[in-house]
């Protein structure tokens, strides 16, 4: 809860001062709080997110899924395959892309609880596997959906309008949908207090009766399906698609993201709801930097510099927070 | 509030990867921010992705800017987004076009012309013909594609279609000269120089290789003389980085072509300024060039000019005053 | 004539280098307490491993009511009733202390967790068994007395059939296992067989309705409830019969510990105050979470004091770490071997020599490693394949003998130690006494905690009892007996 | 050991594999064993075998550095810079050098013991931090060797003649002397035994008064400094760097050769041999494909699918090894 307030914090000292410093006294506008900046801000949260959550599923048991990027790529060039070269219906083409993302978190899965493995070399195996095979499948061709889709995109670029100005963008309600789901499963029902007891200690839950192996493979494949659906999504909002770059490092925003909000790479520990918050801060970021700086060149220097004071302010904060004597 | 500056355009110059060639062209911006009272910024997607494209589009439109140049990285299938960035803002692409968009001129050369180009230095080089390996960053775009297709096309001498596409392992031999094969090295130096040095270990027969991206010609120098086949292996590059430069000083190195990024900045500054400053659609029109095509022609660097050429170049870029 | 409840024939299990079981027989009645004895390494835990389905055997059958069952995981045990207290803690401490105790048999609706009324039915559970945590607390914050019974009340809601028992009192003092032996009774007496393992012969004697022995992985023998006694349960454990150890009289001298002032973050009223001489072996005896843990990290470092001064042999060291403690000269053994005490993957030599390669140079003393690791396997009777076995593959006992080891080796001025014999068997114990006494006699202060009284009364020159982190009284010579110890431990105002 | 064993037989195959497509019938040669090829294959392994041997040293902690990449890449800027732009002499410049990459090594073992911080989390931050610094410093343009400091690039490109074909590269040798000193310190001196047990338990660790912080940040240092060094030694082989693309997921390669040489992630258990073996592996693979490969299409998947592969079998083998009835 104290790890929520703060990134709440983080979140709001950076947005007002993006809000003060992008002001435009010329125009009397202030573009980050446009509309247009908003929507397009929520848009990429409700992307982005959806993969930390991707990321989260994994992490909660302990592990880690580094082939994220890799899977968002395989959807992202499949898709466009099915629905444009092979002319199949949108249902059709997104459900075979996510069954296809599910099998490979299912493989996932099998290899590290079947064979021992670890989790950590199967998906960087997975990773450069499975580019390397999109890279021979679409003979390093840009995949794209050209104007086939157009109402398929719907749920990548769309909006539900609240007022004339502003709708919330779908992707984005598609994060909160996913993520109240998955709140409600690792807090509500015995599945996820299974999950997170096998997350801090296998050994401990498997003796008592949890059905272990046949949880991690279901994390490994819920954290793939999501990478899959976030690589279906990513592809429709830029309908484009290139095996050898598409979701390059997602993987590590992903994991950035699910870590900034709390989970712990330990296993067994974290919230949705602080996923989401770090997603979005991995969002807010790049935005703020474009809107006040004149070149982006330190983009990542300021991603990762400000990711790694919250950080540090949070543990020394913590420490203080346990030290300061009680009553 | 000084008037002036209120009044100055606001302009942006987008590249599609992070590279030394784009350094110039921000050079060439930064002339032009001079030279026609503009405000601008230079974008460099640092993944070299059309997503990041996407949102560094979204946030220049949300900050304001009423401008700007773009080098689509996927013209084919941003289409849509195209339009719309060019509805609330001047939209024109450099370096490489968008045709089917609502992009109001294209500032460049073409890729496919440049390859060509490229393609004949390698038969000045090699005017008995020979075995060619080429090495490019990757294949997935636009403009490396282009440019090799250009290349082999020019080799075997098949007429002028810039849509042709020879898969990276398809057999392309011709009369005289041999495409052995294609290497990428997803931008990674260390590889591309691995690259270099297994197709010479591979083939003891290949007589020329030919290097797409900026860094590469360096690369295959530093392959070739490690392999003792300094002279035996003729080299062409492409774009001017100074090692390419130097080893054409050297003989090393037969030549290359290059584009001119400096301009591509500049004159990109030149046209928008003037657009923007026109709301009339109609009066616009008459401002665009002829056909929508700035032609920024490529050039073929040899030995005989390439003194010339760096001279310039180290003054555009602040090196050398 | 009906079947037993549960019947074990042949069992054999093999370890790479090791067979540790070979042709074990066990039956179980309905309504039976048996207790199963044997030396550190016999063989017991891997027996009830087997029987709980973590292991399965190589060779042999198991019959449940007369029916041939092949258990191909813990899940199935439990399905058929059959619940094992591990030996070692095995909770998630990410869990609520609720959590843990219906881990795996959740009350649900559907898929959904019935949380609250979880928290209704633990509260009971802890109640019965005297432990006084909110079931909102986290499983983190309990001591391991604690968690040891909250295993306890684990296996008990499972309602088993076959209760197995692996030492579940190593940690716990007499009220606690006095309670626990009440619900055992009454378990048997509706019909649960429990398999209980102890090193503590005196529960044995007080629980058992029978008795069944293992030496080297083999049967050793059985006592009926009227056979048992002191002398055979040794006899059926070791083969021979221990001559008893003598205290030695040891003359303190200068205090080399002195505590003023100290206040621990879980007792911040409680201040401590105490002072160890050189040749003197103090024990400290209190209830379960009577702070003695509490006091000995403190002391050492590992926990931050909220105040106070601690010297050790005139060098202040409070708030500097347990770096700066071992570097003055004292050191601590854990209460809790698997997280503090060993490094598990590393082999028994490795353990040994870890904390006194320093001061050799930057290289390893390999003759010196090798020359310590022998002389440990040798005195305290360490049942390892050799000083290269992995210490994770030892038995409780033995790896808690490595944990003792690698300390007395140490030559430390002040000697922390908590629970040193957790686990031991009776044979090594008597030796470690001794060895403990003959390092006193050469000048070290050892300041030890035991939840076993009989220990305290054996080892300590003087006690001191604890009761809410406060030291509550002091007795020494004629006084120091089980009723005074107890009698202050207990004290009106502690509830 | 048998892991060891393992490793060699699998190059053993490949190589055999290599030699024997890769004979070329007409000039009666062999390419894959020509000296010339040798002699490229022992460099790239001493290049990467430096990248695997410092990532080891964290590992062996049980922790993880992400940025051992962005490390190389400011090494690859600053040497160039030293050396033409300010044109300090060779051995200030890759002292200064090697000292900001401990300095840099030292940071994130403060961060990681002092705050207690994820090393996950601060390595990677630490990769967008340090990259993107590199970025703003260089102003996006290309760091270069130009025609300076030619007898410094001995360190990288240089052979020792054994015969008159043949010589070992100097980054080899490097490797070579790397490996020994590494293998000699983890397994012969106190320091190498405290590491490893607090890779295994740092609380026990900690408890038998091994100063576990110090060893910690130490191990830190050794990584960024071998990375730093690698760093040297890749800017002095391509004699050139630009800071946005320099060392590019070369954390991952060189996990990946560390793990695959039998670090376990978990902390506390490799052997340095094992180490240089991995990376081997992962440099022989890419030489086999160009050798006899049409394209380098699926050259990602072939190093995924070979390293899976390798992982599998040896989990496979170990197990019908327990498994296999004794005498
Ligand atoms: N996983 C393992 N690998 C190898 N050897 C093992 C393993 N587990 C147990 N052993 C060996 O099997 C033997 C029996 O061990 P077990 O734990 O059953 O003894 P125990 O009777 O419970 O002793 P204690 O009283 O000390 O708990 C010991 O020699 C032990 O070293
Ligand atoms: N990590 C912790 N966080 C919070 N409270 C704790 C923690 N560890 C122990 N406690 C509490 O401190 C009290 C004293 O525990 P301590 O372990 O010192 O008791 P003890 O006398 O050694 O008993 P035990 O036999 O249980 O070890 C207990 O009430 C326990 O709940
Ligand atoms: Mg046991
Ligand atoms: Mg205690």
């Amino acid at each position: 809860m104290k790890k929520i307030v703060g990134l709440v914090a983080l979140l709001l000292v950076i947005a007002v001062i993006t809000a003060t410093f992008s002001y435009d006294p010329i125009t009397d506008s202030n573009p980050f709080l446009s509309a247009y900046n908003l929507e397009n801000l929520l848009q990429r949260v409700g992307l982005f997110g959806v993969l930390s959550v991707a990321a989260a599923f994994v992490i909660v048991t302990g592990g880690i899924d580094l082939s994220i990027g890799a899977v968002v790529c395989v959807a992202g060039c499949l898709l466009p395959w099915f629905l444009r070269d092979l002319g199949w219906s949108a249902p059709l083409a997104i459900l075979t892309t996510l069954a296809i993302a599910a099998a490979i978190g299912a493989w996932h899965g099998l290899l590290v609880v079947g064979l021992g493995l670890q989790p950590f070399v199967v998906t960087l195996c997975g990773l450069l596997l499975y580019r390397g095979i999109m890279r021979g499948f679409t003979g390093d061709q840009t995949m794209g959906l050209g104007d086939t889709a157009e109402e398929l995109r719907w749920l990548a670029t769309g909006k539900v309008a609240l007022t004339e100005q502003f709708g919330l963008p779908v992707p984005m309600l598609l994060l909160v949908g996913i993520a109240v789901l998955t709140s409600f499963l690792w807090t509500r029902t015995v599945w996820g207090r299974h999950l997170f007891a096998l997350g801090r200690n296998e050994e401990a839950a498997r003796f008592a009766g949890v059905p272990t192996a046949r949880l991690t493979v279901a994390a490994y494949i819920a954290c793939s399906l999501l990478a899959g659906l976030g690589g279906c999504l990513f592809v429709l909002d830029v309908n484009s698609a290139q095996a050898s770059n598409f979701g390059n490092f997602y993987e590590l925003y992903a994991i950035a993201g699910a870590v900034l909000g709390g989970m712990a790479l330990r296993g067994g520990e974290g919230m949705v709801l602080g996923i989401v918050l770090g997603a979005a801060l991995m969002q807010l970021l790049p935005n703020t930097i474009r809107l006040l700086g004149d070149s982006d060149k330190l983009e990542f220097a300021v991603v990762g510099g400000v990711i790694l004071a919250g950080a540090a302010a949070d543990a020394v904060l913590a420490r203080w927070w346990q030290r300061r004597p009680r009553r | 509030q000084d008037p002036v500056v209120a009044k100055k355009p606001r302009l942006a110059f987008v590249t599609n990867c992070v590279a030394e060639f784009w350094t110039v062209g921000s050079f060439g911006v930064e002339a032009g921010k001079q030279e026609f009272g503009v405000e601008a910024v230079v974008r460099m997607p640092a993944n070299g992705t059309a997503d990041e494209q996407k949102r560094i589009l979204e946030d220049l439109l949300a900050k304001g800017v009423q401008g700007i140049a773009l080098s689509p990285k996927d013209p084919e299938n941003m289409t849509a987004l195209l339009d719309k960035v060019a509805s609330r803002a001047v939209l024109i692409t450099h370096d490489s076009d968008a045709p089917k968009s609502k992009r109001l001129c294209y500032i460049g050369m073409d890729n496919y012309d440049a390859g060509r180009m490229c393609g004949q230095l390698v038969k000045q080089a090699l005017p008995g013909g020979g075995a060619v390996v080429i090495l490019v960053g990757n294949l997935d775009q636009d403009n490396a594609r282009r440019r090799r297709q250009g290349v082999i096309d020019e080799l075997l001498g098949r007429t002028h279609d810039a849509t042709r596409f020879d898969k990276q392992d398809a057999v392309c031999k011709g009369d005289l000269y041999e495409i052995r094969a294609t290497f990428t090295d997803q931008f990674d130096r260390q590889k591309g120089k691995a690259a270099a040095q297994d197709a010479l270990t591979r083939w003891s027969d290949v007589a020329c290789m030919v290097g797409l991206f900026e860094y590469e010609p360096p690369l295959m120098l530093e392959a070739v003389k490690s392999a003792n086949r300094l002279g035996k292996v003729a080299l062409v590059g492409f774009d001017e980085n100074e090692a390419t430069l130097q080893g054409i000083v050297d003989g090393h190195i037969h030549g290359t072509v290059v584009q001119n990024p400096y301009e591509y900045g500049r004159r990109s500054m030149e046209l928008l300024a003037k657009l923007v400053a026109e709301v009339d659609a109609k009066k616009r029109e008459a401002l665009l060039p002829k056909g929508g095509f700035l032609d920024i022609p490529a050039r073929q660097i040899k030995r005989d000019n390439v003194r010339a050429f760096w001279d310039d170049l180290l003054q555009k870029t602040g090196k050398k005053k | 004539m009906t079947a037993s409840l549960l019947a074990l024939r042949g069992i054999g299990k093999a370890f790479p280098g090791v067979r540790a079981l070979q042709d074990v027989d066990l039956t179980i009645e309905r309504g039976e307490v048996v207790a199963l004895i044997g030396e550190n390494g016999a063989g017991k835990s891997t027996l009830m491993k087997v029987l709980a389905g973590v292991y399965r055997p190589d060779a042999g059958e198991l019959w449940l009511d007369g029916a041939l069952v092949a258990l191909k995981s813990p899940a199935e045990a439990l399905r058929l009733g059959i619940a094992l207290i591990h030996q070692e803690l095995s909770l998630c401490d990410n869990l609520t202390v609720a959590g843990a105790l219906f881990l795996g048999a959740e009350l649900r609706r559907g898929p959904f967790l019935r949380r609250r009324a979880m928290d209704v039915q633990a509260r009971h559970w802890l109640l019965r068994l005297g432990l006084t945590v909110e079931p909102a607390a986290l499983v983190a914050t309990l001591s391991p007395g604690q968690k040891q019974l909250l295993e306890i009340a684990r296996a008990l809601r499972a309602k088993a059939r076959v209760l197995i028992m692996d030492e579940p009192t190593s940690s716990l003092t007499l009220p606690e296992t006095e309670r626990l032996f009440t619900l055992v009774r009454e378990l048997r007496d509706q019909g649960v067989g429990v398999v209980y393992i102890s090193h503590r012969l005196g529960e044995v004697r007080e629980l058992a309705d029978r008795v069944v022995g293992l030496r080297d992985g083999k049967n050793s023998g059985e006592l009926q409830r009227a056979e048992i006694t002191h002398e055979r349960l040794v006899g059926l454990m070791v083969g021979r019969t221990l001559s008893a150890t003598r205290r030695v009289a040891h003359v303190p001298g200068d205090a080399v510990l002195q505590v003023k002032g100290l206040r621990t973050a879980a007792f911040p009223q409680a201040v401590v105050e105490l002072a160890v001489r050189r040749c003197e072996v103090v024990g400290i005896a209190g209830l379960l979470g009577s702070g003695r843990t509490e006091l000995l990290r403190a002391l050492f470092g590992a926990d931050r004091a909220l105040a106070g001064d601690v010297t050790i042999a005139g060098k202040a060291t409070a708030g500097r770490g347990p770096g700066a403690a071992a570097a003055a000269g004292l050191v601590l053994l854990p209460e809790d071997r698997k997280q503090q005490g060993l490094v598990l993957g590393m082999s028994v030599r490795h353990n040994l020599s870890l904390p006194t390669l320093r001061g050799r140079g930057v290289l390893i003393d390999r003759a010196y490693e090798a020359a310590l690791a022998m002389r440990a396997i040798a005195e305290l009777e360490i049942a390892a394949r050799g000083p290269d076995q992995i210490v994770g593959t030892l038995s409780g006992g033995n790896q808690q003998k490595v944990v003792l080891g690698k300390w007395l080796a140490a030559n430390p001025r002040v000697l922390l130690l908590d629970e040193p014999t957790r686990g031991v068997d009776v044979g090594a114990r008597s030796e470690i006494y001794a060895r403990l006494h003959a390092l006193a006699a050469q000048g070290l202060a050892i300041l030890f905690v035991s939840s076993e009284l009989e220990e305290v009364l054996a080892l300590a020159d003087r006690a001191l009892v604890m009761r809410q982190g406060a030291i509550v009284g002091e007795l020494a010579g004629a006084a120091l007996t089980e009723a005074n110890v107890m009698m202050l431990a207990t004290s009106m105002e502690s509830r």
